[in-house]
């Protein structure tokens, strides 16, 4: 099997290098769509590692949550602000370089820092299945879950008093 | 399965494109998108740690992970309302421009 | 001790409450508000009345307020009398509001009509059960109130509008009155509770004749006697329920209450009780004179009522507690029915002028029936209520051994019989005299409450008569105290033949066909017309009292303006010289000053606020540039 | 019989085993995985293919029409000639258009609907990824069409598109949820989120313990169809690309095979949604007599030919209908659902069946009552009768 093995880590290391591409592609695409189109895809790379990890019940919640309900926010929202044909101003601003640097600079300096750590070599345990997880977030972490739910419900609420018109009749411009 | 210190690196470069992606982007939903690779870096390392910790600590990696998810998409919601509530007053969403209360 | 006292006047509060703000929506639902709540007042008072009557003494009280030692309690007190007020007010307030929906049906105001109604309910009530003067001087004032805005009540007119005012302002003479001895009573050392008064007058500070004689004020002005009377008749200006509830059951009674309530106050002093009795004699006497002429059917009812009142009051000042007491509540019963059947009268023909009246009778039979027994009442004929308690009344004149008064009492008497049939004559007998007027019955909502009245009017005095063995009097009295006198068959028989006497005088004069009236009237032609201008009081008024006061006025407005303003524009011009200066050094010293702080400020913060850009990306630039800083400093070390 | 029901897996396995005589294992266990793909890829096609012609001949026969029966006998080769129009047609990209957006929204909304055929169970020992998060895998991969939806709205620079993928997020958006939620009774009751697991959960009864014999198999079976429809955009709800109202929607600027992608995305969602709901409600394969598999085609057929009634009868609603009744009354009821299974699981014999139905009759009452909404005024024809 060990050939399969080796093409399963092959295809995990390929997914990486994909995600990490979308990723530099959403944040430097001049055309938010773009950008958004490609952290999707980025989302659904990093889901990929997930299943990876034998996380599946986390890899499709990934897919779920974020490629199928915050992605399509973001885009219902870049639809809602940015006019078509809007090409002309500028996506960066002017720190660009500097936090080129920045970024690098911390990039750097994390590696340094993983590469001196001794990490555990191999999983020792069967990963957690969807029934644990579901055992866990009603045990030990239902306080947790609950107060999850409750942001939740305050979001949901939150979010519609925000974006709801004031006045109907004012809008119209 | 490969080595945690490589999904590890994985992540902290999700995570300075992240950085830069919030602090070069003047688009206000550029920004979100770049802190939502931020916020995934982190979930990620949680569930690659999880991954790698002993058995009976595995769950608690993986429930990190939902509630970043749970988290981020919650504010996903409140932060695309206010970009949405902010475009209906100010007819842009560049976050240079919003500068009302500079001065 | 009863938990359910105090809810008696919250009730009709609450209905106030209710109507006042909700009044407008609710519309004539609005009158059963207030009639319910009357009606459960009721309800629960009956039950403790009869409890009194059978001998419990309910009273509590609660430290309202602490003066250095002393205190001011609030609280009730429900004894003899005040159950027997408590039985009149909430009976008759209650058949009150019954009539008062048919008649103010149409009225635009109809809910703001019984909100008031409402309000001056809850304060009879509190002056009724109060413990103490505080209490009862609150209340009071809150019924002066409700008087002002009940008679005003059709504002529009020009005279229902001065009709109030001058009831408020001359009420409020007595009312000073009454607050000054409140005052005085507290300075000679009383807590002002009703039940610690023995004691106070016990102690005899001097200065108790004079709170006593200033009490007895509040009594002049609220229960219109002589010389505070005039507001009265005025008073009628207001809607007839208005009249028969405060203006002749109620609220001027409670004047008379005052002095029952402050009776060991007055017992103590000779003084106190002549000018009482003076008072109550000439106020009866001179009201029923000019009762005698007057043609509008409520003034004639309004001066029978003061000279009731009068009645009244000379019992008291007599000593008779009891037999002022009984008049009280009798004269409650067959006054408010009288008003009501004069508002049932005015109802129907839409005049309350008696000369336009006249044969009336057939066609308002439960209104004419009822007006009559109220009429044979008052006048005293026997067996109907008001004999028995007139009767006590000038039994009590005789025991005193007071000739003339009783001599005044039973010509009064005999004057009340007169002019009370002689209204009955000339509205509902002989023919009709004008004949643009179309009478009717008025509606059952109407008369209910007129036959209710009616049938009081008969037996509430039997009580009081010796065929009960005087029981009310014992009753008020605290039973086994009372001694019962023999019937004094003098007074008996003074009092049937003034009345009957009266009542034939008038049919002779009304009725026959003699044209007495006009022949009388040239022959005493001064008493004539000293009756028909009423004494001449509001002219004498208005040209020693308040003619004065407007010269005053004027007089002091022309100082205002000629003197003190001129100071007052002075000093305005000095000031503004002053600031003139001041401005000019304000400009160029002290500006100066701050705008070259302020150029200072402004040089170094553009220096500064190139840090704060106001971008929150630079902000957030800045943050990670700090943790680069920070991890660079950490691997340093 | 058994050789029969287990004719595909059988003859997998024949060819496995073929395989195996001369190759290593890993390559073996490659083409294990190469075949059902294989099959997969075949088997949506040609359902997509099949399914025009039904709704075609269906709505034919509901219109009073005989349909298509031209080509072929009964016009069974029409799909093909429309494949072959469809080919040779030509592809028309729009000025201005987002290039890479336009090309390649028709080939990702394929994929998701393709993905999803991999958790169906059709029939026994016959899902092709037994994912231990089958339903929630199917749902979140039927979620992401969203995104090539709006791909192809905005790559088209044409406000109908626009206005038609807008009208696809938010449909979307808002009957994933009560979607969703339906599902969880399920999941409840039968412990897993497996396919598999669901369908065997469904065991008894000679085939016939299905879910929605039960009260709350019965409501959570009638949300999750309405839902599956409008997550197709299929009539009524099929608001995304009224044609009376915005041309097409999302694929106005579309033609050639471009179109028919979509075309066959949006049939290969009616058959995946249909066989879920099979799956979930009507106990899968389960079933007497027939070969499992059969039993399976069968109830989604049959649920395809609801759909297709629905749009044989039903007008298209309104938008605030859409949003109305799936905020307002679906997913009210679904929670009370989940309610509602949680009882049953806790409760014994008859009374379940009471305390159950009552409680979803009751709410279903008070809904309907509370989303009484507004009726416009009756309309007044001056000039007509």
């Amino acid at each position: 099997m060990l050939p399969l093995t080796l093409l399963v880590k092959a295809g995990l290391y390929l997914i990486m290098a994909i995600s990490l591409l979308a990723a530099v592609a959403s944040v430097s695409l001049p055309n938010i769509f773009h950008a958004a189109l490609a952290l999707a895809l980025a989302l659904l790379g990093i889901a990929g590692i997930y299943l990876g990890l034998q996380a599946e019940f986390v890899a499709v919640v990934q897919v779920l949550i974020y490629v199928g309900a915050v992605i399509t926010l973001v885009i219902f929202a870049i639809m809602l602000t940015n006019r078509m044909a809007d090409r002309s101003t500028p996506a960066k601003n002017s720190l660009g370089a500097a936090c080129l640097a920045v970024a690098a600079g911390l990039f750097s300096i994390l590696v340094r820092f993983i590469r001196s750590t001794p990490w555990p070599e191999t999983t020792s345990a069967p990963a957690p299945g969807t029934s644990e997880i579901g055992q866990a977030l009603m045990g030990p972490y239902v306080f947790a879950f609950e107060v999850i739910s409750v942001i939740l419900i305050a979001v949901l609420i939150g979010a519609m008093v925000i974006a709801k018109k004031d006045n109907p009749g004012e809008d119209a411009p | 399965m490969i080595p945690l210190s490589h999904l590890l690196i994985f992540s902290a470069a999700l995570l300075v494109i992240g950085i830069y992606g919030a602090v070069v982007r003047r688009n206000i939903v550029g920004i979100l998108l770049s802190i939502e690779l931020i916020l995934n870096a982190a979930a990620l390392n949680f569930t690659a740690f999880s991954r790698f910790a002993l058995a009976g600590d595995q769950e608690a990696g993986v429930i990190f992970t939902l509630f970043i998810i749970a988290m981020a998409a919650a504010a996903a919601a409140v932060g695309l309302a206010i970009v949405i509530a902010l475009f209906r007053v100010r007819k842009t969403i560049m976050s240079d421009e919003i500068n009302l209360l500079k001065w | 001790m009863s938990p359910m006292t105090p809810l008696i006047p919250f009730l009709p509060l609450a209905a106030f409450a209710v109507n006042i703000f909700f009044g407008r929506k609710l519309g004539h639902k609005a009158a059963w508000v207030s009639i319910g709540a009357s009606t459960a007042s009721c309800a629960i008072a009956l039950p403790l009345i009869f409890q009194v009557a059978g001998g419990a003494h309910f009273a509590a009280s609660a430290r309202w307020l602490d003066l250095g030692g002393r205190g001011l309690d609030f609280g009730y007190l429900l004894d003899p009398f005040s159950a027997t007020l408590l039985f009149v007010v909430t009976i008759v307030g209650t058949l009150i509001q019954i009539y008062s929906t048919g008649y103010m049906h149409e009225d635009p105001r109809f809910s703001r009509f019984f909100a008031y109604l409402s309000l001056f309910m809850a304060a009879m009530l509190t002056l009724v059960i109060s413990d103490n003067y505080i209490l009862f001087f609150m209340a009071w004032e809150i019924m002066g109130l409700c008087s002002y805005l009940l008679i005003g009540f059709w504002f529009e007119k020009d005279s229902a509008a001065n009709a109030a005012r001058k009831a408020f302002l001359t009420t409020r003479v007595g009312d000073v009155g009454f607050f000054l001895g409140i005052m005085t009573l507290f300075v000679a050392g009383s807590s002002l509770r009703f039940e610690d008064l023995a004691a106070t007058v016990k102690a005899a500070h001097p200065v108790l004749p004079a709170a006593a004689l200033l009490i007895f004020c509040g009594t002049i002005g609220k229960s219109a006697q002589f010389p505070l009377h005039v507001w009265l008749p005025d008073a009628m200006e207001g809607p007839t329920p208005v009249s028969a509830l405060i203006h002749a059951a109620t609220m001027v009674a409670a004047g008379v209450f005052l002095i029952v309530r402050s009776f060991v106050l007055f017992e103590a002093y000779d003084a106190a009780m002549n000018m009482v009795t003076m008072i109550g004699a000439i106020t009866a006497f001179m009201a029923a004179f000019i009762a005698l002429t007057a043609t509008d059917i409520k003034k004639v009812l309004a001066y029978s009522t003061i000279s009731q009142l009068g009645f009244m009051v000379t019992a008291l000042g007599l000593g008779g507690l009891s037999a002022g007491t009984f008049h009280l509540m009798t004269h409650a019963f067959f006054k408010a029915l009288l008003f009501l059947g004069a508002g049932s009268v005015i109802h129907g023909t839409g005049t309350q002028d008696i000369r336009e009246m006249g044969g009336l009778f057939t066609k308002m039979k439960h209104t004419a029936w009822t007006f009559l027994i109220g009429s044979l009442a008052i006048a005293g004929v026997p067996p109907l209520a008001g004999f028995w308690s007139k009767d006590e009344i000038l039994l009590t004149a005789f025991e005193a051994g007071n000739f003339p008064i009783f001599a005044l009492l039973c010509l009064t008497a005999f004057m009340t019989s007169f002019y009370m049939f002689r209204l009955v004559f000339m509205t509902f007998f002989g023919k009709a005299r004008n004949h643009h007027i179309h009478a009717h019955e008025s509606p059952a909502v109407m008369t209910g409450p007129l036959w209710v009245l009616a049938i009081a009017s008969v037996f509430v005095g039997l009580p009081g008569s010796p065929f009960f063995n005087h029981w009310f009097q014992g009753f008020l009295h605290g039973h086994g105290h009372h001694a019962v006198h023999p019937v004094n068959w003098i007074v008996v028989g003074a009092s049937i033949s003034a009345g009957l006497g009266g009542i034939s005088l008038a049919a002779v004069f009304y009725l026959g066909q003699g044209g007495f009236p006009q022949k009388v009237a040239s022959a005493f032609r001064p008493l004539y017309t000293l009756s028909t201008n009423k004494f001449w009081f509001d002219e004498i008024y208005a040209k020693f009292i308040v003619a004065p006061f407007n010269g005053v006025g004027r007089m002091l407005f022309s100082f205002d303006q000629k003197v003190i303003d001129a100071a007052v524009n002075r000093t305005g011009l000095a000031t503004l010289n002053t600031s003139a200066f001041k401005n000019w050094f304000d400009k160029y010293v002290i500006d100066g000053f701050v705008n070259f702080t302020g150029h200072f400020t402004q040089l170094l913060s553009a220096l500064l606020r190139l840090m704060q850009t106001g971008f929150v990306q630079h902000y957030l630039f800045l943050i990670f540039l700090s943790v680069l800083a920070l991890m660079l400093l950490e691997m340093r070390l | 019989m058994e050789t029969l029901d287990q004719i595909f897996v059988l003859s997998k396995k024949g060819i496995l085993d073929f395989l195996g005589t001369f190759l290593p294992e890993w390559v073996v266990t490659l083409a294990c995985v190469a075949i059902t793909i294989k099959a997969i890829a075949v088997l949506g096609p040609v359902t997509m293919m099949y399914l025009t012609l039904m709704e075609r001949k269906v709505i034919g026969r509901m219109q009073n029409r005989i349909g298509p029966n031209r080509v072929g006998k009964w016009g069974l080769l029409q799909p093909l000639a429309d494949g072959v129009k469809m080919l040779t047609k030509e592809d028309i990209v729009p000025h201005g258009a987002d290039a890479v957006s336009h090309f390649l929204a028709p080939i990702l909304i394929v994929i998701p609907s393709l993905l999803a055929f991999a958790v169906i169970p059709f029939g026994r020992g016959m899902t092709p990824v037994d994912l231990n998060v089958g339903v929630l895998f199917f749902i979140a991969v039927s979620s992401t069409t969203t995104i090539a939806i709006f791909m192809a709205s905005w790559g088209s620079r044409n406000k109908f598109s626009v206005l038609g993928g807008m009208r696809s997020a938010a449909q979307m958006i808002s009957y994933e949820v009560p979607m969703v939620l339906s599902v969880v009774p399920v999941i409840l009751i039968a412990g897993s989120l497996s396919t598999n697991d669901i369908v065997l959960a469904q065991a008894g009864w000679g085939g016939l313990k299905w879910f929605v014999f039960t009260p709350w198999g019965f409501f959570a079976f009638i949300i999750f169809f309405l839902c599956g429809v409008a997550e197709c955009n299929r009539s009524p709800f099929d608001l995304p690309e009224g044609e009376s109202e915005i041309v097409a929607g999302f694929h106005t600027e579309y033609s050639g095979m471009k179109f028919a992608l979509f075309y066959m995305a949006e049939f290969m969602n009616s058959f995946t949604v249909s066989g879920l709901a099979a799956t979930l409600f009507l106990g899968g394969w389960q079933g007497p007599f027939l070969p499992s598999w059969l039993w399976f085609f069968l109830k989604t057929y049959a649920l395809i030919f609801v759909m297709i009634w629905f749009r044989g009868t039903l007008p298209r609603i309104r938008v605030d209908q859409l949003m109305g009744l799936a905020w307002k009354f679906l997913m009210p009821l679904t929670l009370v659902n989940i309610l509602a299974a949680g009882l049953w699981y806790f409760t014994e014999g008859a009374a379940r069946w009471l305390i159950t139905a009552s409680i979803l009759a009751g709410s279903f009452w008070l809904l309907t009552k509370l989303n009484r909404g507004y009726t416009p005024e009756k309309r007044v024809y001056l000039f007509a009768e």
